[in-house]
């Protein structure tokens, strides 16, 4: 298994990572669809107020690795440890109950909601969550459109929705599946905002993204997924320095 | 204590089809009319059968009877296909029974194709023996023109004059509108307003309130099942109760029996006949009893009465050819448990006899004592002249 | 003149009811997007137990008013959990369908335990008679059943609006995995809100029951009218249903009164109208896609 | 766009046929289904025989509106009722041979159904189902009070059943089949013309993504009411034979139940399988007639439990799931190797 | 003729209970350009697509087409004209297979799809313009599949081909590249370039890169108004645009 050995050589190597303490522990984890196996001994960790990425080609298993976080994905081998807990016999929505917040890629916004409805549904998990008013100031759009079905919105301003609900319910660990996606360039940075100013609260984000460059903007370390298998572990500053490298060898 | 005249005719040699008689009861078995005739006919036509069998003995001329049943569900369409199976396939000699108007007219046409016997009784429609008269089709126990006649006439002749009418929008109830306009102006009594509901129909308030309009004495309800019950519980809740009187075209026992008495209690109907009216029918109600463990209906009788005297007129003939039997059959006098002063009349196959207006009891020493017959309305009276719209063919 | 506030009086009270026997059918659909047919089995099943109590344990209407929404309640449970969760995932028209079989099998059901006849109910004490103003007359039960209806719709319209119940209800049905990753324990809702909708059908029965023939049949026409009360209203909306309840209730009186034969029609014919030119029904939110 | 949710049914019309042109089993099936029908008025009694085929040619025209085009109707008694009313009307009054009454009164229900789809295809799904269910309803009353034509609810008795004075058909049940069969068979073909059409093709479009088939210029609506008006039209086929058959014509052929009935015997046979609709016809008819001579009380205990069975366990009905099993059979023999 | 624009709206303006998505937009599109339309999160550019194909209809305002007034038209009537778009999010017949969802755009103009007498066979005459297009798009090998059984990239890819199948004079892409890897990205490009030979154009993006390489004009639209309009680096350097969409970051 050269690719496990080699994953931990840059797990040793490229990041200290070991003497913070771990919110998310992801170890040996393998997924399967049916009788396709779609991730491979899959070990990530994600420390308080840091942010971690994912990235890989279409089809190599983040957004199933992210279900399988969330309990969404139940054919797995493995353990997911939370806060030192083991996952394994907790459902979804205890998870969530217990500070993992999730944007999913197709933005998940319900039409018989409101947006304000869609704002308000999960509950605050702590204390530490926005207020109505704070999500109202930052995304004002969503306070204009409050009274319409969720799905009558944008898709850009859809996205925003999404992003708004999670930080309302005050998760610490948040699971952000391209949350880029659509959103005008503009408004991309402001996410890049968020996300940096939630990071100083002490906030975990793993982020699924497809636009490298955004990622490389706020995320402290990167795991390279191909084929269901971690390939590369590197700090911020190696992706950035390997980053055209990476994307040829990714096929990006 | 059967009236029939026919000398017995020597037994021997078979002159049956297929050496039986098969009686078809084909009635509704799940239905709203389940418990008016349904499944216990069968065993009124049974104790015809055992009668006739314990009358004749070995002379009697069918010695193999067999009863084949039905349910036709209230759908004419399966009334249709199961009446043609019978006189086809199960070789029935004679259909009994057939509640439901367009049921039992469906089964007339059957019976005038295949030239076989059709003794009606559940179904009320004067079309029976009228425009859709036929040779071989009987109407044994009831029609709306009897009830009319009945109800209609008494009520307006002992004081009940100014009547208005209620009825549902559908053949049975129209039927019935028109009969009664008619009996109570006969009778010298007038009709304010005849108002038609929407059938099936369970808010009558608002009916009731305009049938109220105009200060009537009598209101008549020609309702039938749900309908009918509908209408009397939210005529006794109305401001009407007990200053208006309420007459109602079509009930049977089994109406007031699930009602409870103290929702009809003394309102007046006409009935075929009742199980408690006299010794004769006690009697054989305890027969039905027996069996059934309940008491009979008027359908359950007219059952007995048109399977028995079916069984009479095969013996009369010799035969259960159809042309024969029928020509034992009209013009008859019957006086049996269920026929009084009964008559089948040729011109039109009308069973005349004699029928009952009846008074709901306001309570009960038994169950099923529920009627206080009223008067005896002669049977010319009840069914007055032959249907002239019928040609008899 | 008083005919017509007579009328109009009887129309009103006619549609609270309508609105209360509809209110089940829009909570149901409201919330889990199904339309249940066997709400008129339902309600027939609510005027029998009561009329059952009443003969086998001798329990009245007040305790009925009780006891049948507990029951159903218990029974709208097992039908969720036994019947129609497994089609929640897939197109309503299973669920149509599936309730549709059912309803055939309660009104048998009934038929052949309890006959076809009807069973005998009676006016509860102090709720008979009527009340009278001038020429205009009401029966006293008729304004207490119309009054209870309005109460029993404006508190499940506030308890589904204005509470989280009905949102997260909504939620869990247009996607109940992803609600639940919300941090929403999803199985918790779905089932006693349809229990609820059954029990409002239940309730709707036992307010028949004293003014209405209790047979097997008794829902199987009038969930046809409760069909048109709420495409008129809108499908789902709970303000959209209590005012068709109503609308149906008075065009119904005026057609009575003033053209009883098309009395029934006119109710179709205002459907058709509603649905040509608000295709969403007079509350209704717009289809989404 | 409030036009995007039309029935997303379970049907599986994707996949090719199984049996191509070429392939034998194809031609042995066709054949064996041809002889069923010859054969039919011989192993049932003649009537019922009939029934079925009626029953089954209903079914088609249901399936072709909820299995090809994505609506349920759950009002075709209108078109079934009224064709069999109007056949009715026609047979007494004009004496016309019956297959030329029963055409008038397909035509008839092409001419309601045309106003009726209109208001009705504003609506999708549940929505469209309960708007005819009313529409149908309404037909109802309106029979029932247009006594004077529809004889009420004692129904249109004796209606005649003239075939050129050819004596047997026109007394006969069982002579009567095989002209009534070749009406149904008539019908049937017709449907499978429509379904195996660019017109079906278009449908099927419509039934999965309508506002994408808007975008490629296809007038979305009008496909739908032209799709209602065909099914009404073989709907009303088959209630103008039935009326036929049975000589008459009753308020119970415009009732909701019927139209209950006939979404059953679709589901039974199979959504979107066409042919499904006879074998749920002859599974349905079979079954009640022989129930309604049983002795058996509960009828609605069974075709309720059907009902209930069908939709929870075997929602590709009989058809769809022997198909689907023929489907996974040949597909297993052509992937083994041949060696 | 070549001088009239191929489409122009005139104080085009839709509005949702009282909320104007669109207003007063006046937008002219020259024949045989590349036009893209870019702008912040609900500055109404999917609105706007939807008023010009009949999905949606203008509260007030016109839309000409080809010198015609097409404003309130449904869908079904305007695609016959020679105006094609493409869906934000891939809308497709998931149980067709390729080839038949490329026959039904061809039959589409010819009225075939009226035919109910006639066998669907019929509709195979179309099947080597079909198998044509395919091949354009690299998924002629996927001719008999499903549309179910593409990945993202392959459907969009599709959507591409009815869209040429349509053989439109107008084509309207909606966001034709989002969810896209680099790659997939490259290769739409170059697609949409070999498309726009010969007709015009007009897409949505937020990816600069993409409006970058395709454009000949672009449009910015912010709160359902237009901003700006001219060459991409004409409308890239230009403040108001920096500050309402590409934020300050960029560049
Ligand atoms: N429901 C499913 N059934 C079967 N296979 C699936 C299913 N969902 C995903 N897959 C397969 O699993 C693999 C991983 O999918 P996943 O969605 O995790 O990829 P991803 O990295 O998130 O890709 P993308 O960038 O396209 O979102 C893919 O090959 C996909 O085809
Ligand atoms: N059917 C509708 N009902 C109500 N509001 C709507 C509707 N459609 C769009 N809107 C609103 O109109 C505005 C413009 O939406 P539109 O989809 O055109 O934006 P967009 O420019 O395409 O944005 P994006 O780039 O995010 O896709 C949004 O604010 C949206 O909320
Ligand atoms: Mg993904
Ligand atoms: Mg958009």
């Amino acid at each position: 298994m050269s690719d496990d050995t080699r994953t931990t050589e840059a797990d040793a190597s490229a990041v200290a990572t070991q003497s913070r303490p771990r919110m998310l522990d992801v170890s040996g984890l393998s997924a399967w669809y049916g009788e396709a196996r779609v991730l491979t001994d899959v070990s990530i960790d994600v420390a308080p107020g840091e942010v971690v990425t994912l990235v890989g080609r279409n089809g190599a298993g983040k957004t199933t690795l992210l279900r399988s976080v969330m309990g969404l994905h139940r054919q797995t081998e493995g353990t997911i440890a939370f806060d030192g807990n083991d996952l394994a016999r907790r459902s979804a929505d205890a998870r969530a109950r217990a500070g993992i917040g999730w944007v999913p890629d197709d933005r998940g916004i319900y039409s018989s909601l409101t947006v304000a409805e869609n704002l308000l549904l999960p509950p605050v998990v702590h204390a530490d969550a926005w207020s109505l008013e704070r999500v109202y100031e930052f995304f004002p759009v969503l306070h204009e459109r409050r009274d319409f079905p969720g799905t009558k919105l944008s898709g850009g301003e859809q996205q925003m929705l999404a992003m708004a609900r999670v930080l309302r319910m005050g998760s610490r660990l948040l699971l952000l599946d391209e949350p880029s996606e659509g959103l005008a360039p503009v408004i991309v940075s402001r996410i890049g905002e968020i996300i940096r100013e939630i990071k100083g609260q002490g906030v975990g984000v793993l982020l699924v993204e497809q636009n490298v460059k955004f990622a490389s903007t706020v995320a402290d370390r990167h795991y390279l997924l191909a084929q269901g298998k971690v390939v590369e572990h590197l700090a911020n500053d190696d992706f950035r320095a390997r980053e055209r490298e990476l994307l040829t060898y990714l096929g990006m | 204590a059967c009236g029939g005249a026919g000398g017995p005719q020597s037994g021997g040699s078979s002159k049956l089809t297929d050496d039986k008689i098969v009686i078809g009861l084909l009635n509704d078995q799940s239905g709203v009319y389940k418990d008016l005739s349904g499944p216990n006919s069968k065993v009124a036509i049974q104790l015809a059968i055992d009668d006739y069998k314990a009358k004749y003995g070995d002379k009697a001329v069918a010695k193999d009877i067999e009863i084949v049943t039905a349910d036709h569900q209230n759908k004419a369409d399966i009334a249709n296909s199961k009446a043609q199976e019978m006189y086809d396939r199960q070789k029935a000699d004679v259909i009994l029974d057939v509640p439901n108007s367009a049921a039992g007219l469906a089964v007339a046409t059957q019976a005038k194709a295949k030239k076989k016997l059709y003794i009606n009784i559940g179904a009320g429609t004067t079309a029976l023996t009228g425009e859709k008269c036929n040779k071989y089709t009987f109407h044994w126990a009831y029609n709306t023109a009897a009830l009319a006649r009945g109800t209609a006439g008494t009520i307006t002749k002992a004081g009940g004059t100014s009547w208005n009418i209620v009825y549902p929008d559908y053949a049975f109830g129209q039927d019935m509108n028109k009969s009664f306009t008619k009996e109570i102006q006969a009778a010298g009594g007038s009709v304010g307003q005849s108002i038609a509901s929407p059938f099936p129909s369970d808010n009558f308030a608002t009916f009731i309130t305009k049938a109220g309009e105009g200060n009537p004495k009598v209101i008549g309800s020609m309702h039938a099942g749900g309908d009918l019950i509908n209408f009397v519980k939210q005529f006794n809740q109305s401001p009407l109760k007990g200053k208006v009187q309420l007459a109602v075209g079509l009930m049977f026992i089994t109406d007031i029996h699930s009602l409870g008495l103290d929702q009809f209690a003394g309102t007046q109907f006409t009935d075929a006949w009742y199980w408690n009216f006299d010794a004769q029918n006690k009697k054989w109600a305890d027969r039905f009893k027996e069996k059934t463990n309940t008491r009979p209906s008027f359908a359950h009788a007219a059952n007995y009465s048109a399977a028995l005297n079916y069984l009479e007129a095969v013996q009369a003939a010799g035969t259960d050819d159809a042309d024969a039997v029928v020509g034992q059959l009209e013009g008859k006098k019957i006086n049996d448990v269920f026929l009084r002063n009964g008559e089948v009349r040729k011109a039109d196959h009308a069973v005349i006899h004699d029928m009952y207006l009846a008074k709901v009891k306001s309570s009960a020493s038994e169950d099923w004592d529920y009627e206080d017959i009223v008067k005896t309305i002669p049977a010319a009276e009840a069914y007055g002249e032959a249907n002239p719209a019928c040609a008899m063919s | 003149m008083s005919a017509f506030i007579q009328y109009t009086l009887q129309g009103l009270a006619a549609g609270g009811f309508y609105a209360l026997s509809a209110l089940g059918l829009a909570v149901i659909f409201g919330v889990l997007g199904v339309v249940n047919f066997s709400h008129g089995a339902c309600y027939m099943l609510g005027a029998v137990i009561s009329a059952v109590l009443l003969s086998e344990l001798h329990a009245g209407f007040w305790v009925a008013l009780v006891v049948v929404p507990i029951l159903m309640f218990g029974f709208g449970v097992l039908m969720e959990r036994l019947l129609v969760r497994w089609l929640l995932a897939l197109d309503p028209l299973y669920n149509f369908l599936l309730t549709f079989g059912l309803t055939l099998i309660l009104v048998e059901a009934v038929k052949q335990r309890y006959g076809v006849s009807g069973l005998p109910y009676e006016v509860p004490d102090g709720l008979g008679g009527q009340v009278s103003v001038g020429s205009v007359n009401l029966s006293t039960y008729s304004i207490f059943a119309c009054l209870f209806s309005v109460v029993v719709c404006v508190g499940v319209g506030l308890l589904l609006t204005k509470t989280r119940i009905g949102m997260i209800v909504r939620a869990s049905t247009e996607a109940p995995e992803r609600t639940r990753a919300l941090g929403i324990n999803v199985g918790r809702w779905v089932t006693p809100v349809f229990g609820f909708g059954i029990a409002l059908a239940g309730l709707a029965g036992v307010l028949a029951a004293p003014t209405r023939a209790i047979t097997a049949e008794m829902g199987s026409n009038f969930i046809i009218i409760l069909f048109a009360v709420v495409v008129i209203g809108g499908l789902g909306s709970i303000l959209g249903g209590v005012v068709a309840g109503f609308l149906v209730g008075l065009v119904e009186a005026y057609g009575i009164a003033y053209q009883p034969r098309y009395a029934q029609i006119v109710i179709f014919v205002l459907m058709a109208v509603v649905v040509l030119v608000r295709p969403s029904g007079l509350f209704g939110r717009e289809e989404v896609a | 766009m409030s036009e995007q949710m039309t029935a997303k049914v379970d049907v599986d019309l994707a996949q090719p046929s199984i049996l191509s042109r070429r392939n034998p089993l194809r031609y042995l099936l066709l054949l064996g289904g041809f002889a069923v029908l010859v054969m039919l008025p011989y192993w049932i009694y003649p009537p019922v025989a009939m029934d079925i085929l009626c029953w089954g040619l209903f079914a088609i025209s249901v399936d072709l509106l909820l299995g090809f085009t994505g609506l349920l109707s759950f009002g075709h008694a209108a078109f079934w009722g009224g064709s069999a009313y109007c056949t009715g009307l026609i047979a007494t009054h004009w004496g016309v041979p019956f297959p030329v009454a029963v055409l008038g009164g397909a035509i008839f229900s092409m001419l309601i159904a045309w106003p009726i789809g209109y208001l009705s295809v504003r609506r999708t799904g549940i929505y469209f189902a309960m708007v005819t269910l009313a529409f149908a309803q309404m037909l109802y009353f309106i029979a029932n009070l247009a006594r004077d034509l529809t004889g009420g609810d004692n129904g249109l008795q004796g209606i005649p059943r003239n075939f050129f004075g050819i004596e047997p058909v026109e007394t006969d049940p069982f002579y009567f089949y095989y002209v009534g069969a070749v009406l149904i068979v008539l019908g049937i073909l017709l449907a499978w013309r429509v379904v195996n059409s660019p017109f079906g093709r278009v449908l099927t479009a419509v039934r999965d993504n309508p506002a994408r088939a808007r975008g490629l210029g296809y007038d979305v609506e009008r496909y739908k009411i032209t799709a209602f008006v065909i099914s009404a039209g073989l709907a009303g086929l088959a209630g103008g034979v039935f009326a036929v058959s049975h000589q008459f014509a009753s308020l119970q052929e415009l009732m909701w139940t019927t139209s209950g009935k006939a979404v059953l015997v679709t589901v039974l046979g199979g959504i979107g399988t066409l042919w499904g609709g006879l074998v749920g016809a002859g599974i349905v008819v079979t079954l009640e007639d022989y129930l309604a001579g049983s002795g058996f009380e509960g009828i609605g205990l069974i075709t309720g439990t059907i009902f209930v069975v069908i939709v929870l366990l075997f929602r590709h009905g009989i058809w769809g799931t022997g198909r689907n099993v023929l489907r996974r059979y040949v597909v297993q023999r052509r992937s083994r190797p041949r060696d | 003729m070549t001088g009239t624009p191929l489409l122009e709206t005139r104080a085009l303006a839709k509005e949702f209970r009282g909320f104007r998505a669109v207003s007063e937009v006046d937008l002219t599109v020259a024949r045989g350009t590349v036009h893209a339309l870019v702008g912040p999160n609900g500055a109404g550019k999917t609105t706007l697509f939807n008023l010009l194909t009949g999905f949606l209809t203008p509260s007030s305002g016109t839309v000409l087409f080809d010198g015609h007034d097409i404003t309130g038209r449904a869908p079904e009537q305007i695609a016959p004209l020679g105006i094609a778009r493409s869906f934000q999010i891939t809308s497709l017949f998931e149980a067709m297979t390729l080839r038949e969802h490329l026959e039904l755009a061809l039959a589409s103009p010819t009225g075939m799809g009226r035919q109910w007498w006639r066998s669907v066979t019929r509709m195979s005459r179309f099947k080597d313009r079909a198998m044509d297009l395919l091949e354009q798009v690299g998924l002629a090998d996927r001719a008999g599949a499903p549309a179910s059984s593409l990945a993202y990239g392959q459907k969009r890819a599709l959507e591409l081909a009815i869209a040429m199948a349509l053989d439109p004079k107008l084509l309207l892409l909606d966001e034709p590249t989002a969810g896209m890897g680099i790659e997939d990205v490259d290769r739409t490009i170059a697609l949409v370039k070999q498309l726009a030979a010969g007709r015009t154009v007009v897409f949505v993006d937020h990816n600069m890169h993409v409006v970058g390489s395709l454009a000949d004009r672009v449009t910015v639209l912010q709160s359902g108004q237009v901003l700006a309009e001219g060459t991409y680096e004409q409308v890239r350097a230009d403040d108001r645009v920096i500050t309402a969409y590409l934020g300050a970051a960029h560049e």
